[in-house]
C-alpha cells in the first residue's frame, strides 16, 4: 500500500481548558487535493498551527509521508516537506518580491547556509526563484518591496514563498480571502495548475473556492469534525447549510 | 551580477586605499586619532550585522570590544606573552563566552535583549574595575607592548595607522560578504518575519546566535587592535556608555547598511574627542547631539540618500 | 538585487569620500598648527638620542650637580635663542565632569591663581595654559593628553588629581619624553625606583607618605590601641590602609576589622555596621570627595561618631570640610597642606584664592598651585629655554624652594619631600576648621618612624 | 547577630529607596514599553531641586513637593515634546533618554557645580532609636516603613481605583483598551509624569542617606533597572519585592564578597531575564 503524504490522527489542541481542536483525523494520499471549510473560530487555522507545529498538540500524531513528525520543531518538518501560508500575510516587508521568493528557495536547495559568497551565486535557489515568479506571474513586481505592493499581489507572494521551497505538502491557509472577483479567479487557476504530486490541504471560507480546489473536503465546527466527503455530498447536506446560514 | 559584488570588493580596496593617503596631509596627532575613529567605525559596522541585520539592539557591545582587549593586555603584560599570540588567544576566547551565552540572549528581543545585554555588559565591566591587580581596577593596564611586525612598522603613529586601515579594510570586507550573502538575506528575513521563517524551514535562534557572536568576534579584533594602538586599557572602555556609543553609531548611520555605521562611527569619534577638548560642556553637546539625532535622522543617514531615490522613482512613475 | 550591491557599493565610496574629505579638512587645520609650532616636530629627532645624555646626570642630579647641567644649558643657548619664540604652553590636566569633578576645578584655580601672580611670563615668555578635561578616566585622559602633546605640542603637562589618570599619563609621558608634574594623584609606582620616569614629578604625595607617618602617629602620640581601616577598594586606596597598618602595628597597634566599600560609594551603613565600636579605638580612613560627605554622615547616624577616632589621609580640606560640618568633628588628619599652616605665604595664598574663587583654599588647590609654580621656577631656571624638554624635566627635579606650604625638593624619582603636618578638625563659630596639632618633617615616599 | 541585623535593616533601606525609584520606571516601562534612561536624571534633579527649596525655606516637606514637581514638569515636558519618538524603536528610545539624561546631569552640574552635596534629615527625624538590640537611624526606619505604607497604598490605588485599572488595561492590551475608550495618549502622559514625579520625590527623600553628588543618577538608574526587570515590567507587586531582594543582594554582597559585587548584583538579573523573560511578576518583555 503506499504511505498517504499526509496523516492526522486524534489531533488535540487545548488554550486554558478549552479545546480549540478536538481529536482531529484526516488522511491526504499523495497529490491529493483537500479542502478544511467551517465558520470562523472553527477551529481551521489552529489545526494548521498543530500540524506544522506553531500550535502545541495536546494529544494525537501527525505524520509526514509515513514519518512521525508530532514533535517535531516547525522548522524541522518544513525541511521535511511541509510547507504552509498564513491568512493573514506573513511575509519580509521591507525586502523585495525575489528576496521573499529567495529565502524560501534557500532553505529548500540548503544554500542559505552559505554566507561568503554573494546571493547571486547560489544559483539554484535564483533559478527555483526565478522560475516560481515566472509560475505565479509576479516577474513585473520582482524587485520592488513587498510592503509597497497591493493586497492581491501580496497573497500571490504569500503562496509563491511557499511553494518556493518545493513542498511535498502545501497548506494553504484562505488563499483568496479578502480578495476581488477577479483575483480569487486567478489564485484557483493557479492553485489548480500546480504540479500534480505535489498534495495540498486548502482552508477557505468560501464554499466554492473549497468545491473547486478540492477532491475531499472536512467540514469543522467548534473544533470537531462535523462530516468529510466530496464536494457534492456537503453541498447537498442539510446540517452544513444550516451551520453556514448560522454563521452568516 | 558578480561584477557587482566584485565592484563592492574593490571599493573597499580603492576606500582603503585612500584613507591610507591620509599621512601624507595629516599631523599625528589626527593621524592618532583616526586611527582609534576607524577601529570604533569598524566595530559600529559590526555591531550593525547584529542591530540591523540581525534585529537585536545590543547595549553591551562594548563588553566583547573591552573583553578581549583585557585579555591581550594581562597576557602581555603579566604572561609576557608574545602580542600577536595573546590577541589571538584573547579573540578566539572572547569568541567562544560570545557564543557560550548567545543562544540565551537571543531567546530575548527588544527590551528584553537590551536589558540582558546592558546586564552582561556591567557584570564584564564589574568584574574589570574589582578585578584587583589582574585588571588594575580603575587604574587600568599600561605599557601593552605592540606586535613586532614587518620591520616593526607599528612603532610609529603612521604605520599603525596604515595598519590600522588594512584591517578595518579587511573587517569591513568581510562583513560586507557575510551581510550580502545569502547568510544575510535569511538574517533580514528573520528580522522582518520570524514565523514565516521558521515556517520556511530556518532554525531562527541558531541564525540569531551566529550572528550574535560573528559580531562579538568582529568587536574582540579590534578589540585587540585598540589596545595595540593605545598601549593602555581602562575599564570606561567596558562603561554601557560606550556601549550606547556603539548603538548611536548604528542608528545614525542607519541599519542594515553597514557603511553608514562606519561612517558614522567614525565621525561621532572625532566629533566626542574634538569636543571634549573644546568645552566643559561636551556631556550636554553629546546629549543634544543625541536628541536630534533621533528627532532628524530616525533612520539614518542613508535615509537621506533612499528618500531622494524613491523620489526620483516616483517622478519616473509619473511619466509612465 | 542588483541594486542592493550597486547601492553598497555607492555607499561605500561615499564613506571613503566622506572621510577623507574631512581628512583634508583637519589636515589643513592642524598643517598650520603645526608650522607655526616648530618646536613639535623637531625635537623628536634631537630628544630621542637625548635621555642618554642627561642619563649620566640624572643618577644623581642633586644639587651640586644639575645646577652646571642648567647653566651649561644656558650658556650654551643663550647667544643663539636669547628668548624662544612663540609661548610657553603648558597642559592642564584635570577633571572637569565626572565624579571628581569638585577636585579638577579646585585644582585647576589653585594652577591659574598661580600663573596670574607672575602675570603669565616666565623669563620673558608668555604662558599659555591649554586646558584638558580628563573626567578622571585614564582613557579620556590619554586622549586629551595626545591633544596636547601632538596637536597643541605643549611644553610641559601638570595637574591629574586622581591616581589612575595619573599613572596612564605618567607613562605616557616617559613614552612621549614630555616633563610631567603631578598633583595629588598619589599611586605609588609612578616615582617608586622600578618604574620612576625622569620625564615625571609629583608634587604631592604618593600613596602611603602621609599614612606611614599617621599609623605610626596613631599609636604612640594618640595612644590608639587598635584600628579599623576603612578605605576605598581599588588600587591607592588599599595601598595607603596597608601602609597606615604597617606602621600602626610596628608601633605595637593592632589592626582589627578592614572595610573595604566600592569606590565612589554613598551607601557606606553595612560597613560601619561591620565596626565594633566597643574594640575599636581609631579607625583609618580613605574615603574622599562625594564619598566622604554620606560617610560622616552615615558614622552620626549610626551613632558611631562619637565611639571611634577617625584618621585619615588629609583630604577632608576646603569644600568638602564646610560640606562636612560638625559630622567631621574630631578627625584627624596628616597631609602636606592645611589652610590652618601659619606663614605670611599661606595667609597670602589663601586671600589670594578666596579673593579668586570666593571660595576656601584646599589641599587641591594647594598642590595645583605648587605643581604650577614648580613648572614655572623649573623653566625660570633655565632662562624660558624650553627647546630641550629633557633638560625641563630634569630642572625639575634639581628645585628646592620654599612654598606656602612649606619646603619642598625633590628625590631622584621625581617624588616631593615635604613636611606633614597632622590636623584635627575643631569647632569654630558656625562652623569647623582643621588645627595643626603637629608637624613631622621631610617625609619623603619610604619613612622610617623615630627611635 | 549584631552584624546581620545591622546588615537586614540596611538592606531594607536601600531596598526602600529603590522601591521608590522603580515604581515609576516600572509601569512607565510596562505601560508605554519605553525605557526611560533619563528616570536616573529626574531622581537627581529632583534632589538638587528639594536641596535648593530645603535650603532657601528650611522645610523639608517643602523640598519634597517641589522635588517631585519640578521632576513631575520636566517628565511631562519630555513625554509631550517626544511623544512620537518615545513610541517608536526601541533603540530610538533609548538613545533619545539617554541623551536627555546626559543634558540633564550636565545642567546640574553647571547649576550647582561638582561639590557633593549634603542634605540634613529633618529635625524630627534625625538621630537614632534602638530597635532589634542594635541603634539604628530614625529617618531610615522610616523609609523602610514608608516604602511599605507607600507599596501598600500604590497597590490599593493599582488594584482598586478606576484609574488604576484604566492603566492596567493599558499595560495588558494597548488596542484593547483603546478599543473599550480609554484615552491611552493621555493616560501615557499622566503616568509618565508621574514616574518623573515619584523618582524626584524620591531623589529629595534618598539624599540624607544617599547624598548628593554628580554620577548619581547612572548609579541609581542602573540599580532602578534591575529591580524593574527582576520584579517584571509593570509590576508593582514585583517591584516591591524585587527591591527588597536586590537590596538585600546588593548590600550582603558588598560587605561579604566586595570583588564579586558586580556579579552578585547583575547576575540573577540575567539568569531571570533567560529563565524567566518576564521577570518575576510581570508579562514578557518587548
Amino acid at each position: 500500500m503506499t504511505v498517504s503524504a499526509l496523516e492526522v490522527r486524534g489531533l488535540t489542541v487545548q488554550y486554558e481548558g478549552l479545546r480549540a481542536i478536538d481529536s482531529i483525523s484526516m488522511t491526504v494520499p499523495k497529490g491529493g487535493r483537500y479542502g478544511i471549510v467551517g465558520p470562523n473560530g472553527a477551529g481551521k487555522t489552529t489545526l494548521f498551527n498543530a500540524m506544522t507545529g506553531f500550535a502545541p498538540i495536546a494529544a494525537g500524531s501527525v505524520t509526514l509521508g509515513g514519518a512521525d513528525v508530532t514533535t517535531r520543531h516547525p522548522a524541522v518538518r518544513a525541511r521535511m516537506g511541509l510547507a504552509r501560508t498564513f491568512q493573514i500575510t506573513h511575509l519580509m516587508p521591507t525586502l523585495s518580491t525575489f528576496e521573499n521568493v529567495m529565502l524560501g528557495s534557500l532553505s529548500m536547495t540548503g544554500e542559505s547556509r552559505s554566507w561568503w559568497r554573494s546571493r547571486s551565486s547560489a544559483k539554484l535557489s535564483v533559478a527555483n526563484t526565478s522560475s516560481v515568479i515566472e509560475m505565479l506571474d509576479l516577474t513585473a513586481v520582482a524587485d520592488t518591496r513587498v510592503a509597497e505592493l497591493s493586497y492581491g499581489d501580496q497573497r500571490r507572494i504569500e503562496i509563491a514563498v511557499a511553494m518556493a521551497t518545493r513542498p511535498e505538502v502545501l497548506l494553504l491557509d484562505e488563499p483568496a480571502a479578502g480578495l476581488s472577483a477577479a483575483e480569487r479567479e486567478s489564485i484557483v487557476e493557479l492553485l489548480l495548475n500546480v504540479p500534480d504530486s505535489l498534495t495540498t490541504v486548502v482552508i477557505e471560507h468560501d464554499l466554492e473556492v473549497v468545491f473547486a480546489l478540492a477532491e475531499t473536503v472536512t467540514v469543522l465546527d467548534g473544533g470537531r469534525e462535523v462530516m468529510t466527503g466530496t464536494g457534492d455530498e456537503i453541498r447537498n447536506d442539510a446540517h452544513i447549510k444550516e451551520i453556514y446560514l448560522g454563521a452568516e | 551580477m558578480t561584477s557587482t559584488g566584485f565592484q563592492r570588493d574593490i571599493s573597499v580596496l580603492v576606500g582603503g586605499a585612500v584613507l591610507a593617503m591620509a599621512p601624507l596631509v595629516l599631523g599625528d596627532y589626527w593621524i592618532g586619532l583616526l586611527t582609534q575613529a576607524l577601529i570604533y567605525g569598524a566595530v559600529a559596522a559590526g555591531l550593525d550585522l547584529l542591530i540591523g541585520f540581525g534585529g537585536l539592539p545590543s547595549l553591551g557591545h562594548a563588553a566583547f570590544f573591552g573583553m578581549s582587549a583585557y585579555g591581550t593586555a594581562m597576557l602581555t603584560t603579566q604572561a609576557n606573552i608574545d602580542p600577536l599570540a595573546a590577541a589571538l588567544i584573547s579573540v578566539v576566547g572572547t569568541a567562544i563566552v560570545a557564543a557560550a551565552v548567545a543562544p540565551f540572549f537571543t531567546r530575548l528581543w527588544g527590551l528584553g535583549f537590551i536589558t540582558v545585554t546592558l546586564a552582561f555588559g556591567q557584570v564584564i565591566w564589574g568584574l574589570a574595575v574589582r578585578g584587583g591587580s589582574r585588571t588594575g581596577g580603575e587604574n587600568g593596564i599600561v605599557r601593552i607592548p605592540r606586535p613586532k611586525l614587518i620591520a616593526d612598522v607599528l612603532s610609529t603613529e603612521t604605520g599603525f595607522y596604515v595598519a590600522t586601515v588594512v584591517l578595518v579594510a579587511a573587517v569591513l570586507f568581510v562583513i560586507s560578504r557575510i551581510a550580502h550573502s545569502p547568510f544575510g538575506l535569511s538574517l533580514l528575513g528573520i528580522r522582518d518575519g520570524e514565523q514565516r521563517m521558521t515556517a520556511l524551514g530556518y532554525r531562527v535562534n541558531v541564525r540569531r546566535s551566529v550572528v550574535f557572536t560573528i559580531a562579538a568576534t568582529s568587536a574582540a579584533i579590534l578589540g585587540t587592535w585598540f589596545v595595540f594602538f593605545n598601549q593602555f586599557i581602562g575599564p570606561s572602555t567596558l562603561e554601557w556608555k560606550q556601549s550606547a556609543g556603539f548603538l548611536l553609531a548604528v542608528v545614525i548611520g542607519g541599519r542594515a547598511s553597514l557603511w553608514g555605521p562606519f561612517a558614522a562611527g567614525v565621525l561621532l569619534t572625532l566629533l566626542e574627542t574634538v569636543l571634549t577638548g573644546e568645552t566643559t560642556l561636551w556631556p550636554m553637546v553629546l546629549g543634544i547631539f543625541y536628541v536630534i539625532a533621533v528627532l532628524v535622522i530616525p533612520d539614518g543617514i542613508v535615509s537621506i540618500r533612499s528618500q531622494l531615490v524613491s523620489l526620483v522613482s516616483v517622478a519616473r512613475g509619473d511619466q509612465k | 538585487m542588483r541594486r542592493r550591491t550597486y547601492g553598497s557599493t555607492q555607499r561605500l565610496a561615499i564613506a571613503v569620500g566622506v572621510i577623507s574629505l574631512l581628512a583634508a579638512a583637519c589636515g589643513d587645520s592642524d598643517s598650520d598648527s603645526d608650522s607655526s609650532e616648530p618646536d613639535e616636530p623637531a625635537p623628536a629627532e634631537p630628544e630621542t638620542p637625548d635621555p642618554t645624555t642627561p642619563e649620566p646626570e640624572t643618577p644623581d642630579p642633586t644639587t651640586p650637580e644639575t645646577p652646571d647641567t642648567v647653566a651649561e644649558v644656558e650658556t650654551t643657548d643663550a647667544p643663539e635663542a636669547p628668548v624662544q619664540e612663540g609661548p610657553i604652553k603648558i597642559g592642564v590636566l584635570n577633571p572637569t565632569s565626572g565624579n571628581f569633578t569638585v577636585f579638577g576645578e579646585q585644582s585647576n584655580a589653585g594652577i591659574e591663581l598661580y600663573f596670574e601672580g607672575i602675570e603669565n611670563t616666565v623669563s620673558g615668555r608668555e604662558v599659555e595654559l591649554v586646558f584638558a578635561d580628563t573626567a578622571g578616566d585614564p582613557q579620556q585622559a590619554l586622549e586629551q593628553a595626545r591633544r596636547l602633546v601632538d596637536s597643541e605640542g605643549v611644553d610641559a603637562m601638570i595637574g591629574l588629581v586622581n591616581s589612575a589618570a595619573a599613572l596612564a599619563i605618567a607613562d605616557f609621558a616617559d613614552q612621549n619624553e614630555v616633563p610631567l608634574i603631578i598633583a595629588v594623584g598619589s599611586a605609588a609606582g609612578i616615582t617608586l625606583p622600578e618604574n620612576a620616569s625622569d620625564w615625571v614629578s609629583r608634587v604631592s604625595v604618593a600613596s602611603g607618605q602621609e599614612e606611614a607617618p599617621l599609623g605610626w602617629y596613631a599609636s604612640t602620640q594618640l595612644g590608639c590601641a587598635s584600628a579599623a581601616t576603612m578605605a576605598w577598594d581599588f588600587v591607592s586606596g588599599n595601598e595607603r590602609a596597608a601602609a597606615f597598618g604597617e606602621t600602626f602595628t610596628a608601633a605595637g597597634g593592632e589592626i582589627g576589622s578592614e572595610q573595604r566599600p566600592p569606590p565612589n560609594a554613598t551607601e557606606y551603613g553595612p560597613f560601619i555596621a561591620a565596626l565594633d565600636p566597643g574594640s575599636t579605638d581609631c579607625m583609618y580612613t580613605f574615603v574622599v570627595g562625594p564619598g566622604s560627605v554620606a560617610f560622616f554622615q552615615q558614622m552620626e547616624d549610626f551613632g558611631v561618631a562619637g565611639e571611634i577616632v577617625p584618621v585619615g589621609s588629609g583630604f577632608v580640606t576646603a569644600g568638602i570640610l564646610d560640606t562636612l560640618g560638625t559630622t567631621a568633628l574630631g578627625l584627624v588628619q596628616s597631609g602636606q597642606y592645611t589652610p590652618s599652616f601659619d606663614s605670611a605665604s599661606n595667609a597670602a595664598f589663601i586671600a589670594d584664592y578666596s579673593a579668586k574663587t570666593g571660595s576656601e583654599a584646599g589641599v587641591y588647590s594647594s598642590q595645583g598651585f605648587l605643581a604650577a609654580e614648580a613648572i614655572a621656577l623649573a623653566i625660570g631656571a633655565l632662562g624660558g629655554d624650553t627647546t630641550d624638554l629633557s633638560v625641563v624635566a630634569s630642572s625639575v627635579r634639581s628645585l628646592s624652594f620654599e612654598s606656602h606650604a612649606g619646603p619642598i625638593a625633590f628625590d631622584e624619582n621625581g617624588q616631593a619631600i615635604r613636611d606633614l603636618y597632622i590636623t584635627r578638625v575643631v569647632e569654630s563659630g558656625d562652623g569647623v576648621v582643621q588645627e595643626v596639632i603637629d608637624t613631622i618633617e621631610d617625609v619623603g615616599q619610604t619613612w622610617t618612624a623615630p627611635g | 547577630m549584631r552584624f546581620w541585623t545591622f546588615q537586614v535593616l540596611n538592606g531594607l533601606t536601600s531596598g526602600a529607596i529603590l522601591f521608590f525609584v522603580t515604581v515609576g520606571l516600572t509601569v512607565v516601562t510596562g505601560l508605554m514599553r519605553v525605557l526611560n534612561l533619563a528616570h536616573g536624571a529626574l531622581f537627581l534633579v529632583g534632589g538638587y531641586a528639594g536641596l535648593a527649596t530645603i535650603e532657601a525655606t528650611d522645610s523639608f516637606v517643602a523640598g519634597l513637593a517641589v522635588g517631585a514637581l519640578v521632576s513631575g514638569l520636566l517628565g511631562f515636558a519630555i513625554r509631550q515634546a517626544f511623544a512620537t519618538a518615545l513610541l517608536g524603536h526601541t533603540f530610538h528610545q533609548v538613545l533619545l533618554t539617554l541623551g536627555i539624561s546626559f543634558m540633564l546631569g550636565n545642567g546640574i552640574l553647571q547649576v550647582f557645580g561638582g561639590t557633593p552635596r549634603r542634605l540634613l534629615a529633618p529635625s524630627y527625624l534625625s538621630g537614632s532609636v534602638d530597635i532589634f538590640g542594635v541603634t539604628y537611624p530614625r529617618y531610615r526606619l522610616m523609609l523602610v516603613v514608608l516604602s511599605m505604607v507607600a507599596g501598600l497604598a500604590l497597590w490599593l490605588f493599582w488594584e482598586r481605583s478606576s484609574i488604576g485599572a484604566m492603566v492596567r488595561a493599558c499595560v495588558d492590551d494597548r488596542p484593547m483598551a483603546a478599543a473599550m475608550g480609554i484615552p491611552v495618549e493621555r493616560v501615557f502622559s499622566v503616568v509618565f509624569a508621574l514616574g518623573a514625579a515619584l523618582a524626584g520625590l524620591t531623589g529629595v527623600m534618598a539624599a540624607p542617606v544617599k547624598g548628593l553628588h554628580i554620577g548619581l543618577d547612572f548609579e541609581v538608574l542602573l540599580l532602578a533597572v534591575i529591580v524593574m526587570v527582576v520584579g517584571g515590567m509593570g509590576s508593582l507587586t514585583g517591584a516591591f519585592i524585587a527591591s527588597m531582594l536586590v537590596g538585600m543582594i546588593d548590600v550582603m554582597g558588598q560587605v561579604k564578597f566586595p570583588e564579586l559585587s558586580s556579579l552578585t548584583l547583575f547576575a540573577p538579573v540575567i539568569l531571570i531575564l533567560i529563565v524567566r523573560p518576564q521577570g518575576l511578576l510581570g508579562r514578557p518583555l518587548a
